[in-house]
């Protein structure tokens, strides 16, 4: 085996790898299933690493047998920690899906993109905002406004 | 150009996490708690399984939330998805294998779950992994038979009361003076199947929580309705 | 507990927009509303041991909010102050009352509104004049702020536009003012005048100027004051009518009230004079002096091309302020005295003249210079106020403008200032001019066949304004009453007032007696009038017997030259009008549409998962490096 | 006082027993969500007039600290847990649909989480409460059951989720160094193990994770979107409470294990962004949720800004400015019941509701700080304390702030201005201006909270004061939490 | 620690890695499924590997077993199951690819 890598060094960059492929892996992706897998990913690098902070080499499961010495225990809270952890996952991972179902059904498609334009879309045609007038044209009224053509008229250009 | 600069930054935090992380001391915990938790629970909690003292002791109030969690995920698929009662068509029938093997496989499965629920405190294994277990084992059906359905009223009755006796197990405690959650009744010898005082019963509770709450799940992912 | 009587003041006024308040949708609102303030005014005038110098009134009522101790008291400068809030408050809202209120609901205004809102104006003016030290006097100002939102955004319509317009601006002001606030808690650990005081003298030069230009812009924008003018015209224009002379009388004067208190007494004048810019010969005071004349020029000629006398009124005003500071940050005893008095004589003329121009439209439906004229044989007595009003405004005897302006000129030239003294005759001119043209578009000339059958104002509204008159009349005659109560309130910032007689002032450089101006002066008439009617008869003509151009016309084609008045001197002077300022103003506002347009971007892009990443890579890359 | 447990315990047991009750009789399920809040205000309530020394600390299950879970009581953690019984109360799901039984047990998961993030003293005990807390808000937005809602739940979804396994991996980064988890425990142990680069970076881990609730800057894109579908109530206390939770989380990281100048200093820097961010895009919003939105990221900003200042009349100002954020963005929020859409179509909506327009009006002048007002007080607290610094950035942080002022006024007034005008547009669509009355009540309610705070300005800053005291001494919370110990290591 | 688990270890986790990618750049999403049960299943087999039987056992049902069978059941739902490798354009590295529909 190569000198200097222990057991320890492959897991820490198993975890980090995980966690750091699932977070690229939401960031670029443009379906929005995959985002869902790469959460999942991400989710097992950080129990993974968790289980690792609770973890000694030289110890053994932390179940008491019926013997009269026992021997060092690995850490059982970080264990009781991830169990949580893993249910938790698996609940948001299954409301992620539903929801995946009804953009699905409503939206046609999972693009990212295309999701995201179509919720703009939908926010701004239920508050009302016309279409015809894009998000990015002026206001039409400003807080300082020019006053209407019949006073500016009077009122004139100043110094 | 995003994707690059994507890759280039989730690149650039792992390397940098992994260089700081390269500073702790994997292998050799500090075990501030866990050494001490380790030697008062058999006395505290008297379950063998230390994870699962502290699953139901020392952490009991996580293990709620994450029930609660579970309730939530539930509920709010429950809410997104819509109780469908009628089944799809658009199913295929299950394979002959899948059929009939889970007429066999479903009693064992059902076996294995308990099992595993009832010596959560003695071995590996609990309320989770049996809850899973009992999930599959009333999903199977549904998956070989899509015309049939599970009796969601009896499902979430399951539900509520698994959930509802967690806590009443808790508050009953509460009741008799002590804190909530603290756990009650003698604990008898270490190691056998009827000890550790009232932390079966609150596995049992989880695991029927579980249980119940996955398969409500699954059934409705597979149930849902195309609204088109 | 037993009431001091500024608290008596206070309750009364706080009363006054209580009954407003409730009973403002029944009759005759506006009556009960004026006797109320009548009762401020005696309340007020109870306290008139003040203006001769008499111990600051403490109010009862002192809180502890927040560790911070908030008190209120009145002392002269407040007290004079006071006295023309009030005085302008009731002559204003008894002009309000009957005909005007009746027309003013027939074209759909809140009378209920109006009035709510003129007598919350005068209970924040009030708490604000008596605020006891720096907290009191921010919570004052934001109040007045608000309060003056209120009565502007009234009449709705272009009226909104402009109170959004006043109260961004008002707002950026009182933010600059919050800021200030803030470091010099941070410097004397309290808000009390005597710590600040003390405070003061332990300041860096830096923190001086940081203080000075805060507070500087944040009460300048209140006045008016050079780049932050644009706001007020149009804002103190489109108020309703009496609205518009209370505002336009007395409202950004407690942005110069605020600057005394702070600039002048706490600050010190010596300690802004020894604020130089780097690299000049100006310091921060002469910094103001500049900034006072220019405010005394540029609006000034904008007024000139104005053609709605609402709006002319209301651009030359902003340019009157510049005398008032101009003449205290001389801080010698005579512009001092000239200044604060201006402030009295400003708003008798101010709201005389707004008065009358109200008068006017409340008549002929019309502001617009251009379509009126003529007037002066169908409301004579309103003429009579708006030249009383003119002749005082623009600084010449016998009115009380003659006073105050002869005073400001009079340190000018004695404290060796000969460019400032001739922006204020440049600024003087542009005044004569411009009430000129408002006088003759509106009362000379021809009378337009529409306003035929027009009538004099009722007397409703005459009676206020010949008060006003008179006022403006008696405190030009004899300058000692007003100068008096002056040399008082300068005494409460540190500043000396002149020597007093009944008729002006007595100093060594020259003393100024109206007694003697004012009869000479008519004594100058007398002669005039002797000769003019011993001249023998003089033709009478009508008024429709045109004759212009070598063209006659026919009676029914009106000749007024209104339109287009003084364009010589306007080809002239055209290219000092590039409207840079608004320029400023439109290129702030596009910049913040920009601004926001990007960060709407930010939170419109489909990828806000990126965003985690990146804070996450750079704040840890922050930590690690 | 062990039963103050009862106030996470008995939401739980009713969202769980909701669901069956609401099929056996509905009367019952209606009543029992309420009846449960109102218990729990009452029990909370009656805790602030007791004579029970505060701060105490309850050991859950028997289990001392730092061996379980603990939760910490002191007047800080008292006052937002009873803050969030009673919104919770305020905000909840009446409407009768048939979802109703799964919404409101969904509610009152989000109260129990709520009350638990308000209480617990054990850093994986908040992560649990603030994932449950995440996904009864997911399924409460997607219950409005609109495409774009179930589409701006997914984002958000994602984005908390990605949050989260960042929080997971900063506890594991602090567990591993230091073996436990108890915040007091923590606080003993920091100055030796955490005040390094990897206390920090975990520390910043942590932040990122909890800032996705608490609308901490670059993290908070899913803020407009969610205000924009959720209903009103919701959004009133996701906006109003949730992201107070969520920034006490940090608080008390911030109090009690890194303080340090650089943890603070990132709060601020990501503060001043907020703030610029959140009141630009609010200043062009075209409809009047989505401008809520803005401006709560705006506001949460500022009180960013002041969660980075190191002293207690720091702490004074971000109390005062949570407290006054909560009662008006929930106003504000209730008013959009029935304004929410386009601000066009508000124009002359005054006639139809002045008491709404009224309401919006007062809403506003607090938000800008108008002085007798309560607005005013916190922000006066906020930036003389912010000029005390020395150092720059607070500066920065000073001016920012008053530029933020100035915007929000002008975008604020523009909409009274639209209100109160006058003329009618040809857009109108008179059916979405309907203010229902329920909303309108509720709003009243914020409103007479909000001058009676005006009244009783004085007593209110002392008490906040004292709250501020005892929050900001860590001394204390290490003493109450784990007392046998004093100040030594266990 | 003995060499074995060093290689164990080693094996697992380079496995772990490359289907963690392999899930975000295949383009069948059933593959893509797989793949991420791929990683549960080693991340429960390192569990046991570090002395945690009862997470080892949560991560097999929950992570391995539960967890596939609702990203299977919802794959059926969204119409993206495909046993064979289809046209599907919608994985990690088609971002900018040609937009087909995906359904």
């Amino acid at each position: 085996m190569i000198p200097g890598v222990t057991l320890e060094l492959i897991l820490y960059t198993t975890a980090l790898g995980l966690v750091i492929i699932g977070l690229a892996g939401v960031v670029l992706s443009s379906h929005l299933f995959r985002m869902v897998l790469a959460l999942v990913i991400a989710e097992a690098g950080a129990n993974l690493m968790l289980v690792l902070s609770g973890y000694r080499w030289d110890a053994v499961a932390p179940i008491l047998l019926q013997r009269a010495e026992q021997p060092t225990m690995v850490d059982p809270v970080p264990q009781a920690m991830v169990l949580t952890a893993i249910v938790i996952g698996v609940g948001i991972q299954a409301l992620a899906v539903s929801i995946l179902i009804r953009i699905r059904q409503r939206y046609g498609n999972l693009k990212r993109r295309d999701v995201a334009e179509k919720m703009d879309a939908e926010i701004a045609a239920s508050a009302g905002i016309r279409r015809d007038i894009s998000q990015d044209a002026p206001l039409g009224e400003r807080p300082l406004s020019p006053l209407p053509a019949h006073t500016a008229e009077s009122r004139g250009g100043d110094a | 150009m995003r994707n690059l600069t994507g890759l280039l930054f989730a690149g650039g935090l792992g390397f940098m996490l992994l260089a700081i992380a390269s500073g702790i001391d994997f292998g050799s915990p500090p075990m501030r708690i866990g050494e001490a938790i380790q030697s008062a629970s058999p006395q505290e909690v008297g379950a063998a399984n230390i994870v699962t003292s502290v699953v139901l002791g020392y952490r009991g109030i996580d293990t709620l939330g994450e029930l609660a969690i579970l309730f939530a995920a539930a509920s709010a698929a429950g809410v997104v998805l819509g109780r469908r009662h009628t089944t799809t068509g658009t199913q295929r029938k299950g394979g002959f294998v899948l059929f009939h093997g889970g007429a066999l496989i479903f009693p064992f499965l059902l076996t294995i779950g308990f099992y595993i629920i009832f010596h959560g405190h003695l071995t590996p294994g609990g309320g989770f992994q049996g809850g899973v277990i009992l999930a599959a084992a009333f999903f199977l059906p549904l998956l070989a038979r899509p015309g049939a359905r599970l009796h969601h009223s009896i499902l979430s009755v399951i539900e509520a009361f698994a959930g509802a006796s967690f806590i009443l197990i808790g508050l009953a405690a509460l009741a008799e003076g002590q804190a909530f959650l603290q756990p009650m009744l003698n604990q008898d010898t270490l190691g056998s199947l009827i000890s550790a005082g009232t932390l079966p019963l609150l596995y049992i509770a989880v695991g029927l929580k579980v249980g119940a709450e996955l398969a409500s799940l699954l059934s409705n992912l597979a149930q849902t309705e195309s609204e088109q | 507990m037993i009431f001091s009587l500024l608290d008596e003041l206070l309750i009364f006024s706080a009363a006054t927009v209580l009954v407003a308040l409730i009973l403002g949708r029944g009759l005759a609102v506006g009556w009960m509303v004026t006797i109320l303030y009548g009762g401020q005014l005696l309340v007020l005038l109870k306290m008139a041991a003040l203006g001769y110098g008499g111990n600051p009134i403490a109010s009862e009522l002192s809180l502890s909010v927040m560790g911070q101790d908030l008190s209120w008291r009145f002392d002269a400068l407040s007290w004079f102050f006071a006295l023309i809030t009030l005085v302008a408050a009731l002559l204003t809202s008894w002009f309000s009352c009957g005909e005007w209120e009746r027309k003013f609901k027939q074209q759909g205004g809140n009378v209920w509104l109006f009035h709510l809102a003129m007598a919350l104006n005068v209970f924040t003016m009030l708490i604000l004049l008596a605020s006891g030290d720096l907290l009191s006097l921010f919570i004052g100002w934001e109040l007045v702020s608000w309060a003056g939102f209120l009565l502007m955004a009234v009449a709705g319509g272009v009226a909104t536009n402009a109170a959004i317009r006043y109260i961004t601006y008002a707002v950026v002001g009182g933010m600059s003012i919050f800021g200030g606030i803030a470091l010099v808690y941070a410097a004397a650990g309290s808000l009390q005048y005597e710590a600040i005081l003390i405070a003061v003298e332990k300041m860096s030069t830096g923190q001086l100027w940081m203080l000075v230009l805060l507070f500087g812009s944040g009460f300048g924008i209140k006045m008016g004051l050079l780049p932050f003018h644009l706001w007020q015209a149009a804002a103190y224009a489109e108020t309703p009518g009496p609205g518009s002379a209370f505002l336009g009388a007395i409202s950004s004067r407690m942005g110069l009230f605020a600057i005394l208190l702070v600039l002048v007494k706490l600050f010190g004048i010596v300690n802004i004079d020894s604020l130089k810019i780097p690299f000049t010969l100006i310091d921060a005071r002469d910094l103001l002096a500049w900034i006072a004349v220019f405010t005394i020029i540029f609006p000034t000629y904008t007024a000139l091309k104005q053609n709605d006398a609402r709006y002319l009124l209301a651009w030359h005003g902003i340019g009157q302020g510049g005398y008032m500071l101009l003449g205290l940050v001389t801080a010698n005893s005579l512009g001092a005295a000239g200044g604060l008095l201006h402030v009295l004589n400003y708003a008798a003329c101010q709201a005389a003249l707004l008065m009358a121009v109200f008068a006017v439209m409340h008549r002929t439906g019309a502001a617009d210079l251009n379509k009126l004229g003529g007037l002066v044989t169908r409301m004579p007595l309103s003429f009579l106020v708006l030249l009383t009003g003119i002749i005082g405004l623009a600084g010449l005897p016998p009115m009380n403008g003659f006073v105050s302006k002869w005073l400001v000129y009079r340190s000018l030239l004695e404290d060796g200032m000969p460019l400032l003294f001739l922006g204020t005759i440049i600024g003087t001119l542009g005044t004569i001019l411009s009430v000129y043209k408002l006088i003759h578009n509106m009362f000379l000339g021809q009378l337009r066949v529409e306003h035929e059958h027009v009538r004099e104002a009722p007397w409703s509204m005459m009676t206020p304004m010949l008060i006003l008159a008179g006022v403006i009349f008696v405190t030009g005659l004899l300058p000692g009453i007003p100068l008096t109560w002056v040399a008082a309130a300068l005494q409460t910032i540190g500043l000396t007032g002149p020597e007093i007689t009944l008729g002006g002032i007595e100093s060594s450089s020259g003393s100024l007696d109206m007694i003697w101006v004012i009869g000479v002066l008519f004594a100058g008439f007398g002669i005039g009038a002797v000769i003019f009617y011993s001249a023998g008869p003089s033709k009478r003509v009508h008024q429709l017997d045109n004759y212009a151009g070598g063209h006659f016309l026919t009676a029914d084609v009106r000749y007024q030259y209104s339109d287009n008045f003084y364009s010589g001197l306007m080809h002239l002077i055209r290219g000092w009008y590039r409207g840079s300022f608004q320029w400023l103003e439109n290129s702030i506002t596009s910049l913040v549409e920009f601004l926001s347009l990007g960060m709407q971007g930010i939170y419109r892009r489909a990828n806000s998962e990126f965003y985690l990443l990146s804070t996450a890579l750079f704040i840890i890359a922050w930590v690690v490096f | 006082m062990n039963n103050l447990v009862l106030t996470i315990a008995l939401p739980l047991l009713g969202a769980f027993l909701l669901p069956v009750l609401m099929r056996l009789s509905q009367a019952i399920g209606l009543w029992l969500g309420p009846i449960i809040l109102g218990y729990g205000c009452w029990l909370l309530g009656n805790l602030w007039f007791s004579d029970i020394s505060l701060p105490l600390s309850i050991a859950i299950g028997g289990f001392d600290a730092p061996y379980g879970i603990n939760l910490y009581l002191d007047s800080l953690a008292l006052l937002f847990a009873f803050a969030v019984q009673l919104l919770g109360l305020i905000c909840w799901p009446y409407a009768l649909n048939q979802d109703t039984a799964r919404r409101q047990a969904l509610m009152l998961l989000l109260v129990a989480s709520s009350t638990g993030l308000a209480l617990s003293g054990d850093l994986f005990n908040l992560y649990v409460f603030y994932e449950l807390a995440a996904v009864a808000t997911f399924g409460l937005v997607a219950a409005s059951t609109t495409s774009a809602a179930y589409a701006a739940t997914f984002r958000y979804l994602i984005l908390s989720g990605i949050g989260s396994v960042l929080t997971l991996l900063g506890i594991a980064l602090i567990y591993s160094h230091t073996g436990t988890l108890n915040l007091a425990h923590l606080a003993q142990l920091a100055p030796e193990l955490l005040h390094d680069r990897l206390g920090m970076t975990a520390y910043l881990l942590i932040l990122i994770g909890i800032g996705v609730k608490a609308e901490l800057f670059p993290v908070n894109a899913w803020v407009p979107e969610i205000y924009a579908t959720a209903s009103s109530r919701l959004s009133g206390f996701l906006a109003g409470l949730l992201s107070k939770l969520a920034l006490l989380i940090i608080l008390r990281l911030l109090v009690l294990i890194f303080d340090q100048p650089e943890a603070v200093q990132i709060v601020l820097v990501l503060g001043i962004l907020g703030v610029i961010s959140g009141e630009f895009a609010a200043w062009r919003a075209k409809d009047m949720r989505r401008m809520l939105g803005f401006s709560s990221i705006g506001q949460l900003g500022i009180i960013f800004i002041a969660l980075s200042l190191p002293d207690e009349r720091g702490l004074l100002a971000l109390l005062a400015l949570s407290l006054h954020h909560l009662v008006i963005k929930t106003g504000l929020f209730m008013l959009a019941d029935g304004w929410g859409g386009s601000l066009e179509r508000l124009t002359g909506a005054a006639k139809r509701s002045p008491v709404g327009a009224a309401l919006f009006t007062l809403f506003a002048l607090s938000l800008v700080g108008v002085p007798p007002l309560p607005g005013f007080w916190a922000k006066f607290t906020l930036i003389t304390e912010l000029a005390a610094q020395s150092e720059p950035l607070y500066l920065i942080g000073l001016l920012v702030f008053l530029l933020a002022t100035v915007i929000e006024t002008s975008y604020l007034f523009r909409i009274v201005a639209k209100l109160y005008s006058s003329a009618e547009t040809t857009t109108n669509q008179p059916e979405h201006q309907n203010m229902p009355g329920l909303s309108l009540a509720t709003a009243s309610l914020f409103a007479i909270t909000l001058l009676a705070a005006t009244v009783l300005i004085a007593p209110i800053g002392d008490g906040l004061q004292a709250v501020a005291a005892e929050a900001k001494n860590a001394e204390l919370y290490i003493q109450t939490v784990i007392p046998a110990t004093p100040g030594g290591q266990l | 620690m003995s060499e074995v688990e060093l290689w164990i270890a080693l094996i697992l986790g380079i496995m772990m890695l490359s289907s963690a990618v392999l899930a975000l750049v295949v383009k069948n999403h059933l593959a893509a499924v797989a793949a991420a049960s791929v990683v549960s299943l080693g991340l429960a087999l390192l569990f046991a590997l570090m002395r945690a039987p009862d997470v080892a056992m949560t991560e097999a049902a929950v992570g391995a077993g539960l967890s596939s069978l609702i990203l299977a059941l919802a794959l059926r739902r969204l119409g993206l199951w495909q046993i064979d490798s289809g046209r599907e354009n919608s994985n990690l590295l088609s971002a900018s690819s040609k937009g087909k529909d995906d359904a």
